[in-house]
């Protein structure tokens, strides 16, 4: 660090005060707040902070107490943070969506003493399980508005606390003591704890040291070149660990700016607004921009459609290349470039996405098709795997070896294995201090020699490139005993448009077959344009034609299946297509619309049976729930295909070469 | 922490007493019809007065009357203290009273900024001179006029439709650029003809948020007229019920809901 | 209905500012006249000559008030056309002054082609058809719906067209209007009266009884024939004029034809009395005072307008133009019309205008 | 698609209520100034100068100013070419009082005249609306029209009855009077319309602007925010007609150089320039220039350009055919876009700035 002279800044208050003394008059925080860019410098975040801490003093915060957060991006959130490391206190940032009662629990598991929160709908919910709360002593809110009535004896204006503090620290010796307080942090001094929202059970403390962090997030900003000039915007809930290494200690560390948007209706506009250099988004935000620009376009004139797909067919050819840093022939070039100039600058303009130096996707498997879409229009659109528990950053994809089905090489510092059961292990210096309050978690996660257990499963292929292929516990075996990793499989046929659900069976069978969903628009679609009649999604999904073009898509599976050391076992045998959606309704997806495996093989055991007992078709009956809430009965005769499967070797061996 | 000590206090802080405007005895006639007859009623300072009745009772009329666009042909109407010979409707927006309307009446040419930053007109004191250097004193007021706006946009939760036109917006949305523009007068008596007409239910419990947290927030009289009964029951501090332009009831929202008068003129419409 | 209302105060502090500003312009008005004149003698000449002059001279008073109410009955005849077309189609026809002259010209040119007079006649009826036809087809179809603003300007566009499309075919150069073929009379009635000599020239008369006629057969065919209750349907609503069986279209060709019937009588008379030029143009805006003054929907509105106009703006002309340098005639009918606006908004006859709110 | 907003967000009011917020707009009328100034002085001939340029630039200011009237306030006037001989008529008195002040000074002073007429006939307007107001403008086109012909003491008693334009200097240039070159008279017209324009835009972007619109928009709720109808619609007469005198003294003094000018200001000329604010756009600065360029420049196009094309017109024809085809195209613009040129730019700009997306 460059201020080992004034003593390695090792903690992030210490970090905030190298920043305010280095670059100072740098923006640190911008907020779009009553319709402008409001801005804060370095030194100002320092001030800030430095009176908050004093504030937060003042109401009797303590070293080692715990500090909830809980609200939207906000900078004074973000303040809060770094005011309660000041004193050594430990942030814990709280998802805002999630109810009461998780927040309860989160809270009352923490030992929050303080809660510092957004608005009135925050303090409302804290206030309705106050009960639960025997710890909590004080709350802090950012925006006054509709607070004005409550009592005011243990809830505070975070800036009547700053102010409080500020007055407090004119004596000079306060003053001074209040800067030792800080000194006597230590690198090794929990700096977060973070819940997970584990997908079983109830949310773990993950404990993370200034020094994890720290170490975490200088990873990141050295991989990728990361400096004071970088912009990004503070969207993602501020308890998700991607939020916290990126939008706070990414910031500190490396010094850039920071944006919170107006609100969670204007991110896209703001975003296109500041222009951000560096930016994080989940599949699902890159999804949802593809989906809006394919309909947009759907409205567009002819010519313009016409020119608009021309061009995308030349990026598709050529615009990863040329991002990859390829030879590209030079009329290829040429052509990219006015593509640039007439379709792709303007698309990254929409987006936002203009002056973008790096995004990272990550969270879960990003289709293949959606990845090279943006990284063929000059998004340096990248992967990464990462875990809580880790401080982020597992493996990460290096510029020039992005590959969409991978998600890249581990990243600096970090160790990886692969255990015999498929499971990802992994050691760094950033790994996590173990659960809060919960050793037996801790130790059942970790193992001896330091590694940490994902959880998930995968494998590294020739290049060195980690592939996840599903939670570990969810990978079965079939008879043959080769691995079946059935998610892994659904993702696949997924990636493609006209397949909107998949469920793979196989765990404990002598090989794998999947029941599809068609997507009814995709497919509804294709068959106005080749004058498919039908009727309904049952006469549709039954339709040879259809079936032909899932045999392709399962055909391309296989191939790829066959190619990839492991799964080659797993390759689908047969296949058939539900005469009906999956519905959440009939409780076959989960609210979160993924697959229940086990009702399905059970409500559809017929069809089941008919995968494995060589029958062409099989009858079906089904009881379903309409969208006013009858019931009634569907059945059909649904039709039992086979697909060609792939020899493992020769595949795999020719690919490598 | 004790439970008790960080809930809501009971009762907001209020000035209920003083009377701020008040009606007397006041009839209006257009040609040989009585739109209004002997009418008197008072509003109190920091209290939200619904003013209700079946279609055609007049109410319209009462607030047509209270900010002079009407000028009832007997009777008084006095404000803060002060009887008003026939008062022009921008005297009375002087005077700190605001408006809006049954059917949206927004600036349709212009955007939701636009129209709230109107509602400061009166508040804008540069003159001509430095308005058309747009540069100096002019810029600064309209800065400084622009942060209230902003502020009012904030609370209205309008941020997203800042600098759209109001004409294409959505009717719950226009009526609360409406709402804002007459906030933006900061004024002390606030008339709100039906201003939930026409909404869906997410919509209407929004705009009683916002009604309520201006009163609250604010100190503004409110005076409002409304069909949802549910609605004025809970927002309103005092009812005044008029049916064919005559008062049959006035009083808090319990006693009206009693009053065998307004039983029976609302009876099949009663909620 | 005590919710939508007519606002009943009248407009006080109004009435004050216009007070206010007609002192002004009056004001002005003695500013510009007391640079002309001996001012010492202002008072006299403005207020007490005048009225001397028409009391020791009734006979001239009498001619001009012929003169005017002459006038004012061609005035009354445009605005008709004016009147015809608001009223079924809420536009504004800038052009009505326009089809006078192109129809005097077509009868005009027509004729000078060696087309005998009264076929003329009924080929310029033809072409007013055709005209009425493509102004429904090319300017009003896809125009429809559109604020009145945007059809006030295709009036315009019709207006200039016509201009240039007149010009080019008959030229620009002022012509004889055909009276004598038409059977018109000539030379003048002298009436001896009052002490001196009334002229009144024939074809004045002739054209005050034309225009009677007219508009007797036009309140005829609105009152007993099917489209003409359409027509007056259709200034109600348009869906009423629906439910009798004739389409909106229809109806606009119909009140087109009509309006340009109208003018070429108008141009006849008008052009019998002086030349057939597009200086008729000028001439023709002088129904705009005569329209505000009738409102714009009233046809008995349009002739008690024109014969307030003609009549006022002749006796202002004769008796006071000479004061301040004559030519009044030119603003004079506007004055009128404005003083008379000023208390009532809506014109004498119009629909009266409802604040809602 | 030359738009890119990324990257540019406001961190003041000042930046965030600019007229041009945009960068790449900013770049536009930079560019576009610097054609004016330079560009156009160095490719265009003196004919191109005198006969397009100035006249365009008179027509733009007319225009603005009938805009502000019609289009900010929903006013209509037929009398905007009177308003216009005030400023001619009052420049020319200025020039024979103070022969010694600079004919800038003055041009600019001689606004104030015809902004006093104008509000004085704009009086009625409170109490008359819509058509009614217009036909009732047309008593100030008429009679102010008549005043320049018969009150000699405004033509100095000249004998030809016209305004005879003297000469003056700046800076030692003659910018007026039979030996201003076309350049310089078009700098100096260049010099008045852009720093009015700057001016106009200012005022309808603050609270007077707001005003006006609130009183077109919905006169009774305007009236409700505390906005006294009779105050904005005065200052609308007055602003409009102050900027329809400067244009008519630079008509006089800048393009025609004197002459006839009571033929100049007539009814007709009025029309002209409601055409122009109509097809630029209701309510759009930018509009009133194209509108201005479109009518200002289509007869001369016509005249100079059908011949060129090899189609033969003689000069009376030319003039008959350009009456029609001016009919016939403001027709068809009604038809085709009632809002005028400016709702083109600003559709073709949205566009732009959506691109590749149709919206």
């Amino acid at each position: 660090m460059a201020s080992a002279a004034a003593g390695r800044a090792d903690t992030f208050p210490k970090l905030l005060l190298r920043n305010a003394r280095e670059r100072g008059a740098r923006v640190a925080f911008r907020h779009k707040d009553l319709g402008i860019w409001q801005s804060w410098t370095w030194a100002e975040v320092a001030e800030q902070v430095r009176a908050y801490a004093k504030g937060f003093e003042q109401l009797g915060l303590k070293r080692g107490e715990k500090v909830a957060i809980i609200g939207y991006n906000r900078p004074r959130l973000y303040w809060s943070m770094a005011a309660a490391q000041w004193l050594g206190a430990i942030p814990v940032p709280v998802y805002a969506d999630s109810v009461a009662d998780e927040m309860a629990y989160v809270l009352d598991h923490a030992g929050a003493v303080f809660a510092c929160v957004q608005d009135q709908e925050q303090v409302d919910k804290v206030l309705s399980v106050i009960e639960r709360l025997p710890a909590l002593r004080h709350m802090l809110y950012d925006e006054p508005r509709g607070l004005r009535d409550y009592d005011h004896a243990k809830l505070h204006d975070i800036g009547n606390v700053i102010e409080a503090g500020r007055a407090a620290l004119k004596d000079t010796t306060v003053s001074a003591a209040h800067d030792r307080e800080m000194e006597q942090g230590a690198s090794d001094d929990l700096a977060i704890i973070l819940y997970t929202s584990g997908t079983t059970g109830r949310p773990k403390g993950v404990m993370l040291t200034h020094f994890n962090v720290i170490t975490a997030a200088e990873i990141g900003c050295s991989f990728d070149g990361l400096n004071e000039n970088d912009e990004i915007i503070a969207y993602l809930p501020i308890a998700w660990v991607g939020d916290h290494v990126f939008s706070y200690a990414q910031a500190i560390i490396a010094g850039f700016c920071v944006n919170c948007p107006e609100g969670p209706e204007t991110v896209v506009d703001d975003r296109r607004e500041i222009g951000t250099t560096y930016a994080f988004a989940p599949p699902r935000v890159f999804e949802t921009m593809l989906t809006l620009t394919m309909v947009r376009m759907e409205d567009a004139g002819p010519l313009m459609r016409k020119v608009f797909n021309y061009f995308l067919g030349v990026a598709k050819q050529h615009g990863e290349k040329i991002l990859n840093g390829e030879s590209v022939p030079l009329s290829a070039r040429l052509l990219y470039k006015l593509g640039d100039i007439i379709i792709y600058a303007p698309l990254r303009n929409r987006f936002g996405l203009t002056n973008i130096k790096v995004g990272y996707t990550a969270g879960e498997a990003i289709g293949p098709e959606l990845f090279r879409f943006y990284r063929s229009i000059g998004v340096n659109l990248k992967q990464l795997y990462g875990q809580t528990e880790a401080g982020v950053y597992i493996t990460m994809q290096p510029d020039g070896e992005i590959k969409a089905d991978t998600v890249g090489k581990p990243a600096p510092q970090v160790e990886i294995k692969i255990a015999d059961n498929g499971e990802v292990l992994y050691r760094s210096p950033s790994i996590f201090r173990g659960y809060y309050k919960d050793d037996e978690k801790t130790a059942e996660t970790m193992t001896e020699d330091g590694y940490v257990r994902s959880g998930d499963a995968g494998f590294f292929d020739e290049s060195g490139h980690l592939k996840i292929i599903d939670r570990a516990k969810d990978v079965g075996k079939l008879n043959s005993g080769e691995l079946f990793p059935p998610k892994y499989i659904e993702n696949k046929l997924k990636f493609y448009p006209n397949i909107k659900e998949v469920v793979a069976f196989g765990q404990g069978r002598d090989y794998a077959t999947v029941a599809l969903n068609i997507d009814l628009t995709a497919v509804g679609n294709w068959a106005e344009r080749n004058n498919v009649v039908y009727a309904s999604y049952q006469e549709l999904a039954g339709h040879p034609q259809v079936y032909e073009m899932m045999a392709k898509h399962v055909d391309e599976v296989n191939r790829s299946l066959a190619a990839e050391p492991m799964m080659g076992g797993a390759q689908i045998k047969r296949f058939l297509i539900l005469h009906k959606e999956l519905d959440a309704d009939d409780g076959e997806l989960t609210r979160t619309q993924k697959v229940r495996r086990g009702f399905i093989a059970e409500r559809y055991a017929p069809l089941v049976e008919a995968l494995y007992n060589g029958s062409t078709q099989a009858d079906i009956s089904t009881e379903v729930t309409f969208e006013d809430g009858r019931k009634g009965v569907i059945s059909a005769t649904v039709k039992v295909a086979d697909a060609k499967v792939y020899p493992v070797s020769s595949l795999a061996t020719k690919e490598a070469a | 922490m004790n439970a008790h000590s960080m809930t809501v206090a009971g009762e907001p802080v209020t000035h209920k007493g003083e009377v701020l405007l008040s009606v007397d005895n006041v009839s209006l006639r257009f040609g040989g019809v009585k739109a209004i007859s002997d009418v008197s009623f008072d509003i109190r300072k920091g209290e939200i007065r619904a003013i209700i009745g079946p279609n055609g009772a007049g109410k319209t009329s009462m607030l047509n009357c209270i900010n002079g666009f009407y000028h009832p042909q007997e009777g008084r109407i006095t404000y803060k203290g002060l009887r008003r010979a026939k008062v022009r409707p921008h005297q009375a927006a002087a005077a700190g009273i605001a408006r809006t309307f049954q059917n949206v009446a927004l600036f349709k040419g212009m955007s939701t900024l636009d129209n709230i930053m109107t509602g400061r007109t009166l508040k804008m004191r540069k003159g001509f001179f430095w308005q058309a250097l747009r540069h100096g004193p002019a810029m600064d007021e309209e800065i400084e006029h622009r942060k209230v706006v902003e502020d009012i946009i904030d609370f209205l939760q309008i941020q997203h439709i800042r600098k759209l036109p109001v004409g294409k917006l959505p009717y719950g949305l226009q009526k609360r650029v409406e709402l804002g523009r007459a906030l933006a007068m900061e004024p002390e008596l606030l008339l709100l003809d039906e201003p939930m007409a026409g909404m869906n239910l997410e919509e209407k419990e929004d705009m009683c948020r916002f009604i309520l947290d201006v009163n609250n927030q604010f100190g503004t009289t409110i005076a409002l007229i409304e069909h949802d009964m549910g609605v004025v029951m809970d927002l309103s501090d005092r009812v005044v019920v008029l049916e064919y332009g005559r008062k049959i009831a006035d009083g808090t929202p319990a006693e009206v809901k009693a009053d065998q008068r307004v039983i029976d003129a609302y009876l099949g419409v009663a909620h | 209905m005590s919710d939508i209302a007519a606002q009943p105060a009248p407009n006080l502090l109004g009435n004050v500012w216009v007070k206010t500003g007609l002192i002004v312009v009056g004001l002005v008005a003695a500013a510009l006249i007391g640079a002309r004149i001996d001012p010492t003698g202002t008072i006299h000449n403005i207020f007490v000559d005048p009225f001397n002059q028409m009391v020791q001279a009734p006979d001239l008073l009498a001619q001009t008030i012929w003169e005017g109410l002459v006038s004012g009955v061609l005035y009354a005849l445009i605005a008709l056309g004016f009147v015809l077309i608001f009223k079924a189609s809420g536009v504004f026809n800038f052009a009505q002054g326009i089809m006078v002259v192109f129809a005097a010209l077509t009868l005009v040119g027509l004729y000078e082609k060696g087309v005998p007079a009264f076929l003329a006649v009924i080929l310029t009826l033809g072409v007013m058809f055709a005209l009425a036809v493509t102004i429904e087809r090319v300017v009003l179809r896809p125009l429809v719906n559109q604020p009145d603003i945007i059809l006030f300007m295709a009036t315009f566009g019709i207006t200039y067209f016509l201009i240039g499309f007149g010009e080019a075919i008959f030229g620009g150069n002022p012509k004889q209007m055909i009276a004598e073929q038409l059977y018109l009379p000539k030379g003048a009635i002298d009436l001896k009266i009052l002490g001196g000599i009334v002229s009144l020239q024939k074809i004045d008369i002739a054209a005050a009884i034309i225009a009677s006629l007219m508009i007797a057969v036009l309140a005829l065919f609105f009152q007993y024939t099917r489209i003409g209750r359409a027509l007056r349907a259709v200034a109600d609503s348009h869906k009423a004029a629906l439910s009798v069986g004739i389409s909106l279209n229809q109806i606009w060709v119909i009140v087109w034809f009509t309006a340009g019937i109208v003018a070429l009588i108008t141009g006849i008379m008008w052009g019998a009395r002086s030349d057939v030029s597009f200086a008729l143009e000028i001439v023709a805006l002088k129904a705009l005072p005569v329209l505000i003054l009738g409102g714009f929907t009233s046809i008995p509105g349009a002739i008690v307008g024109g014969l307030i106009i003609g009549i006022g703006e002749k006796l202002g002309e004769f008796y006071w133009g000479p004061l301040i340098g004559g030519g009044i005639e030119s603003w004079l009918a506007y004055f009128i019309a404005l003083g008379f606006l000023l208390f009532r908004p809506q014109g004498l006859f119009g629909d009266k205008i409802i604040e809602r709110i | 698609m030359f738009y890119r907003e990324a990257g540019q967000y406001k961190t003041n009011y000042a930046a965030d209520m600019a007229v041009f917020p945009l960068r790449q707009d900013r770049i536009g009328i930079a560019v576009i100034l610097a054609i004016a100034l330079v560009g156009i002085p160095l490719i265009g001939n003196d004919f191109f100068i005198a006969s397009v340029m100035i006249p365009f630039l008179v027509f733009s200011l007319a225009a603005i100013g009938l805009n502000i009237l019609t289009g900010y306030t929903g006013l209509i006037s037929l009398g905007t070419a009177a308003f216009m001989g005030v400023g001619a008529y009052s420049c020319y008195k200025l020039t024979t009082f103070f022969p010694g002040v600079n004919i800038i000074v003055l041009i600019l002073l001689s606004g104030l005249f015809s902004a006093a007429i104008g509000v004085l006939f704009g009086l009625p307007s409170l109490r008359i609306k819509g058509f009614y107001l217009a036909v009732a403008t047309l008593a100030a086109q008429f009679f102010l029209q008549w005043a320049f012909v018969r009150v000699p003491w405004l033509f100095n008693y000249n004998a030809s009855g016209a305004i005879e334009v003297p000469q003056r200097t700046l800076f030692g240039l003659p910018i007026t009077g039979a030996s201003a070159t076309p350049e310089t008279r078009y700098f100096v017209c260049l010099g008045l319309v852009v720093v009015l324009t700057w001016f106009a835009s200012n005022i309808v972007h603050g609270k007077l602007g707001r005003s006006w619109m609130a009183v077109r928009d919905m006169d009774i709720a305007a009236e409700l925010m505390g906005i006294k109808l009779l105050n904005a619609k005065l200052t609308a007469f007055a602003v409009s007609s102050y900027f329809a005198g400067v244009a008519g003294a630079m008509m006089i003094f800048l393009w025609y150089g004197g002459g006839e000018a009571n033929d100049v200001f007539t009814i007709r000329l009025s029309f002209t320039i409601l055409f122009m604010v109509i097809i630029g756009g209701l309510g759009s600065l930018i509009g009133s220039f194209f509108g201005a360029a479109f009518l200002s420049i289509l007869p001369t196009a016509l005249k100079f350009g059908l011949p060129a094309l090899g189609v033969p017109i003689g000069g009376a024809t030319a003039e008959h055919v350009t009456f029609m085809l001016v009919g016939a195209l403001i027709i068809l613009f009604l038809i085709l876009e009632p809002h005028g040129l400016a709702r083109l730019w600003q559709i073709g700009k949205q566009k732009l700035r959506t691109w590749p997306f149709p919206y």
